[in-house]
């Protein structure tokens, strides 16, 4: 066991598998020599040389294009998309090609490919590198949406992406890539070596895609969230002094609702916190999930949290960025019917 | 105020004219030589703007490239033509299954048999192909069995995909055929990116991507000739240049290029243009190119130059935006007739063993057809389990679906 | 007034936009001489001229690249993709930058840009001509997304949608293009001669954007709906017996909350129908908003019939599509409770 | 098995090497000729892999394109030197208001200034660059107000975009400057779009389009060569190669292509490459691409062969990367230096009016720096309405939007 930040453990992630798996290839824009913007993979190239790491084009859709016929060979490329706001080139080899390919050929060829990314604002990277788009994968049959919270989950998620026999859209919550992010609209973030959730151990380990994790226990309110929210939300439920449990979703897709419905049947309350745009985004499902499951069940209306429907404003960002404050009023809100 | 006004590209004749190919310049068969195997771009200027041709208007294999193929045997001939009249055979039965509504949907590639099929022939195992929806040539010279290739046409339960896919997206591994994708040009970056793993594995396979003229245009044409450009993986880039993408005519696509394959040029790919409907030209290109991806001197893009002389599908009728007639006029003519006239030239074949020879080729695929369309038409459907809708969206089921496959009353 | 198929009433929406604007102009694959494969454009090239309507490229990123920039200059593209389903290569120019032009430029550049496109399945087109990506765009702040379901609506709304000074995304329920479709397995579609909303004006009018239907009104559950499904959620009320409202959303961003929710709280219970996918899909929002709003009024679960969550397949066509049997089903078990 | 292997571009020196730009060919000043405006792509190759430069070693405007010029009064000269060492002085100053923490973000064109300072001094009003975050140049030759650039940086009320941008993602219609996009290339096709808006109205303007040498890989650059090379309206398509984009090579983007400009010759887009640190080969291939897409000859593609002196941004550190001192190593000089080099050989100059020149132009941009942080910085904020972010994302607020205002408390 060592402590690591996300970063760390994200590279320590695909260090386990290029040394694992010949299979694994890596690719991206700046991920080579230089080890990626958010440098991590800073150092593999080095160690495993140019035919397992290297750079390319600003072309996203080629960097899919490229991974999808890989991948059907039976190589398994973990790829980067520099930022989540730039996937969109590639929505397409994603969406039509990668969630498709087994289905369409009745498994004569699938596709185990790995689309990494960082995602999410609190970083003033304006609206060009602070969405999260992780709406528009969901809605698409054959993905899978993997969004870790902390160092650990963030490795053992990685590696059980990069083993999954089928496409994993891996989405890294950058502001709290160094440390975990309570909202505090300074924008220091706490380091990681000070959270539990960084030991991470050093070799092979994953965590299963599709389980939700319960970060805090609690009887009056659930709360459904993932990412950087896991955060803000752990600091609103304590300015609302309401004892809520709050789910990390961790995989979006497939979902874990048997952990979602086990606790929303035992509060009877729901808010759901992302921070991307409302409409058609996450929350959206996740309500429409909790309803169907535990109609009954619901005490007050499940509220949501979110980002509001605006393109992601630079200067405004603290007043986008859902804060500590929106949340407790939400829970409060929700505990009060 | 000002001069500038923009241009729009116009087919040579449009219904109510003549054909009129006078505006294609066809050269000499022969005139071209065979470039030395590591040629840069920049010297592939005449060959990307020329076009190689071996069969010359007296039905002889004449020039450097046919010295290339050397002598071949009459047998690799009458292979190649019964390939090609067994697709014919093929086309006709299937776009008749679709008249009579056993099917919902079908294509012809009539004109454009020599391409798929002499280049399938000089591929070896464990090659493949990322074709379009008109590389049907490129299955029945791999000798993919009529049976797997029907029983999409009519979804029965002898449809290698199991109902999934339209009946002409076929998707055939072991026969060197990638899944087609309705999405155009898609596959042609993932074929480049599946010879880069053959680099990587050092396992001697190649990878052969597919395009039409139209699909040129697409995103993933740009892709992957700049990827191959970077990377120089065993991979060579096909395109069908076939005049026209449904009602639109090739200029639309092309613009001001010169040809398809200058526009490789400019990315550093030697590329060379070839008669598409000159089986011999056929042969000795692609194993040119194949033999070059091998040997590891990287990628070459491959304008075939032909005709699409059926409609662009079922749903298609030509006539209300092209000549009539204008496969006819096509200055390549016929590749079928063409091949069959080099065999004759050289003795190998006569009229008699030609007709037979169709004769027998389509009596085969419809016997086939009889059998098959025992299991089920569109007409007379015998339903693939509904519950197939959920096998292998993923490896695993998750709970999700085993819910809606419930639900469904799976 | 006349009686119009849809593709009629469209032709006839575009022949009014490109009269009554100079700045109005249309292109994309093959709609030009030949007057698009669905032949919405047919003899409007001919009428107009090249320099009003032109052919483009397969490209469709470029088809709506060009539009953006064109819009931003003041003209008005209404521009055609062939299928929705290939509508994927524009998702970057489409959600990156159309959306997002006035708002990033303080209103000095905007983009009043209409993106057509024949949407959803039971054509027997199997994966890549009969998807519903609607929620995809919904998601997007910017854009507005509009479906009509009858040719009076069809020409009304995409008049509205060419006036209107931001990007609409319009999508066309091509198996309704030729006439009403209950659902018939046998694909048989009744013509639209038949059906009073065939009766269009001639010239100019609008359909407001925005603005749901009732197509039916009733006392025991509503159903909301768009597109195809308005027919067959017909035949399902008819089935099921129920006095069902049946509410046509026409817009679905902006969403007429207002009629939603008037109607929710007058019947008490909701089921929702569309043909996209299930998870993500924009049932997910509708029942997301509907239970904020009427949380207290519901008296059963919202329930939603959707298309699977698998691509669409071909010859399984009759399995996917929401039948009316299926939603005759959630009618009952809604009234049931 | 096989010889395929992978190749992977490098660049030619690393951290831990001395700079090398053995490998690049410099041609003599005044060698290329001035090609005819109706040069079709298919002769442009010459222009396309050589480099046009005026400036010989001497510091003296040489050859065909000098003479294009012909004679140059001193107040252009040293308009466009003001131009550029205003340029400089801003990237300076703002350059430090981010290492103060004032802003966010910043990012210098360093080494590039001589290519939009020269350019937009050739464009009419009413013609519309499409840049990207690295044409900050266009903006002050087009005299654009430093309070609003200097508003924006500092996201206060000066802020023509009222903070919704980052700092440097300007957008200036008045001043011929669309709205930058922070997603690489989407400008390109967008630029296209526009000219041809403008040859529909036949306004007599033209477009111009930007992009770096890394986005020319983008899936966009294609969109707008194909489309520029189909319809042929007024646009002059801009691509900056400085050598890098980020930390990658520009190799990488470039792959076996012989230039970028080579690239556009594929398209049938005539194409030209020039020493962008040239500011009189700036002045004069921009006027001639300029006037030749006013009077209707279509597109042109210019590749603008740089360096990028400074990091990629103040969130970069090139010493992790590439060879230190490289840019002082690179052998087409600084382009101020070599402008004033040039007037002082003119004798229109000399180092004294140069030194007080410079001074003078760092104290105006530090005094109106001054006055607009009173206005409000990252250190010291004056927030801008937060209610700010609803408006804009449609022209008329939509009901959801409204309660979501309502919500946020305004
Ligand atoms: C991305 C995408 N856009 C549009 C279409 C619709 N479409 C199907 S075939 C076709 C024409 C293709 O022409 P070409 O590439 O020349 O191939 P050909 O049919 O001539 O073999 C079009 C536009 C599609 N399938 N995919
Ligand atoms: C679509 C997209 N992909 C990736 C990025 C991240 N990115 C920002 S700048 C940059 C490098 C661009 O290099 P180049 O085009 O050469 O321009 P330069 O910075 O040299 O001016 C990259 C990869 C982006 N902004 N957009
Ligand atoms: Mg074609
Ligand atoms: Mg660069």
């Amino acid at each position: 066991m060592t402590r690591m930040t996300m970063i760390e453990a994200l590279r320590s992630a695909m260090d386990v598998a290029l040394n694992t798996d010949p299979n694994v290839i890596i690719f991206g824009e700046d991920v080579g020599y230089f080890g990626g913007v958010f440098r991590c993979t800073a150092g593999l190239q080095a160690k495993y040389g140019e035919e397992r790491l290297f750079d390319t084009p600003i072309n996203e859709s080629a960097i899919v294009g490229l991974a999808v016929g890989m991948a059907a060979q039976g190589m398994k490329p973990c790829v980067e998309i520099q930022f989540a706001d730039y996937v969109f080139p590639a929505y397409d080899q994603i969406t039509q090609e990668a969630a498709r390919l087994r289905h369409r050929s009745n498994g004569q060829f699938s596709c185990p490919l790995v689309v990494r990314m960082p995602t999410g604002g609190g970083i003033f990277g304006g609206q060009t590198h602070s969405q999260s788009p992780e709406a528009l994968f969901t809605h698409v049959a054959g993905l899978k949406v993997v969004i870790p919270s902390t160092p650990h989950d963030a490795k053992g998620l990685l590696i059980a992406a990069i083993e999954d026999p089928d496409p994993v859209i891996f989405m890294e919550p950058k502001r709290i890539y160094n440390g975990p992010f309570y909202g505090d609209h300074s924008g220091k973030s706490v380091p990681w070596s000070d959270h539990a959730d960084s030991e991470v151990p050093e070799g092979h380990y994953t965590v299963p895609l599709g389980k939700a994790a319960i970060r805090r226990s609690g009887a009056d309110v659930t709360v459904l969230t993932y990412g950087t929210m896991v955060y803000v939300t752990e600091a609103a439920v304590k300015e609302a002094g309401v004892d809520a449990e709050i789910i990390d979703l961790r995989t979006l897709l497939p979902l874990d609702l048997e952990t979602i419905v086990a606790s929303v049947e035992k509060t009877g309350r729901c808010v759901v916190v992302h921070e991307a745009t409302r409409t058609s985004g996450f929350g959206a499902e996740l309500m429409a999930e909790v309803q169907e499951a535990c109609f009954w069940h619901l005490r007050s209306p499940i509220q949501r949290v979110t980002g509001w429907d605006a393109p992601y404003p630079h200067a405004q960002e603290w007043d986008y960025f859902p804060s500590s404050a929106r949340i407790a009023r939400a829970l409060t809100s929700a505990m009060e019917d | 105020m000002t001069d500038a006004k923009l241009s729009f590209p116009h087919p040579p004749s449009r219904p109510d004219q003549a054909p009129d190919f006078s505006g294609i310049v066809i050269p000499e068969a022969g005139s071209l030589p065979v470039p030395p195997v590591d040629i840069t771009a920049k010297d592939c200027w005449p060959f990307a703007v020329g076009l190689i041709r071996v069969l010359d208007d007296d039905n002889q294999a004449v020039g450097p490239w046919a010295d290339y193929l050397g002598d071949i045997p009459a047998e690799t001939l009458q292979l190649g033509l019964r390939d090609m009249l067994k697709m014919r055979a093929i086309d006709k039965r299937l776009q008749n299954a679709q008249r009579q509504g056993k099917t919902s949907f079908y294509l012809q590639c009539t004109g454009e048999e020599a391409i798929g099929c002499g280049f399938q022939r000089q591929l070896e195992q464990g090659d493949m192909n990322f074709p379009t929806y008109r590389q049907q040539t490129l299955l029945v010279a791999a000798d993919y069995p009529l049976e797997s290739l029907m029983g999409q046409l009519y979804s029965n339960e002898l449809d290698p995909l199991q109902g999934r896919q339209l009946p002409i997206m076929h998707s055939a591994r072991d026969y060197g055929f990638f899944s087609i994708s309705g999405n155009l040009g898609t596959q042609y970056v993932q074929a480049v990116g599946w010879a880069m793993a053959c680099a990587l594995r050092g396992d001697g396979k190649i990878a052969a991507g597919w395009i039409g003229d139209g699909a040129t245009a697409s995103n993933d044409f740009h892709s992957a000739l700049l990827s191959a450009s970077v990377y120089q993986p065993p991979v060579v880039l096909n395109v069908v240049n076939n005049q026209w993408a449904i009602s639109t005519y090739t200029g639309v696509a092309a613009g001001k290029s010169e040809t398809y394959a200058a526009r490789a040029l400019g990315y550093g790919i030697p590329a060379l243009r070839v008669d598409g409907n000159d089986y011999l030209a056929v042969l000795a290109v692609s194993r040119w190119a194949i033999e070059r991806a091998r040997a590891g001197y990287g990628p070459t893009l491959i304008e075939w130059f032909t005709y699409r002389a059926a409609a662009h599908s079922t749903s298609d009728d030509p006539s209300a935006y092209r000549a009539r007639n204008e496969a006819d006029a096509w200055p390549l003519g016929d590749p079928v007739a063409r091949l069959k006239a080099h065999m004759i030239a050289r003795g190998d074949w006569n009229d008699a063993r030609h007709t037979q020879a169709e004769a027998e080729l389509l009596d085969k695929v419809s016997e086939v057809q009889k059998r098959v369309e025992a299991h089920g038409t569109f007409v007379n459907p015998k339903p693939i389990s509904p519950a197939e809708i959920f096998r292998g969206v993923y490896a695993d089921l998750p709970e999700h679906l085993r819910r809606q496959r419930q639900e469904m009353g799976y």
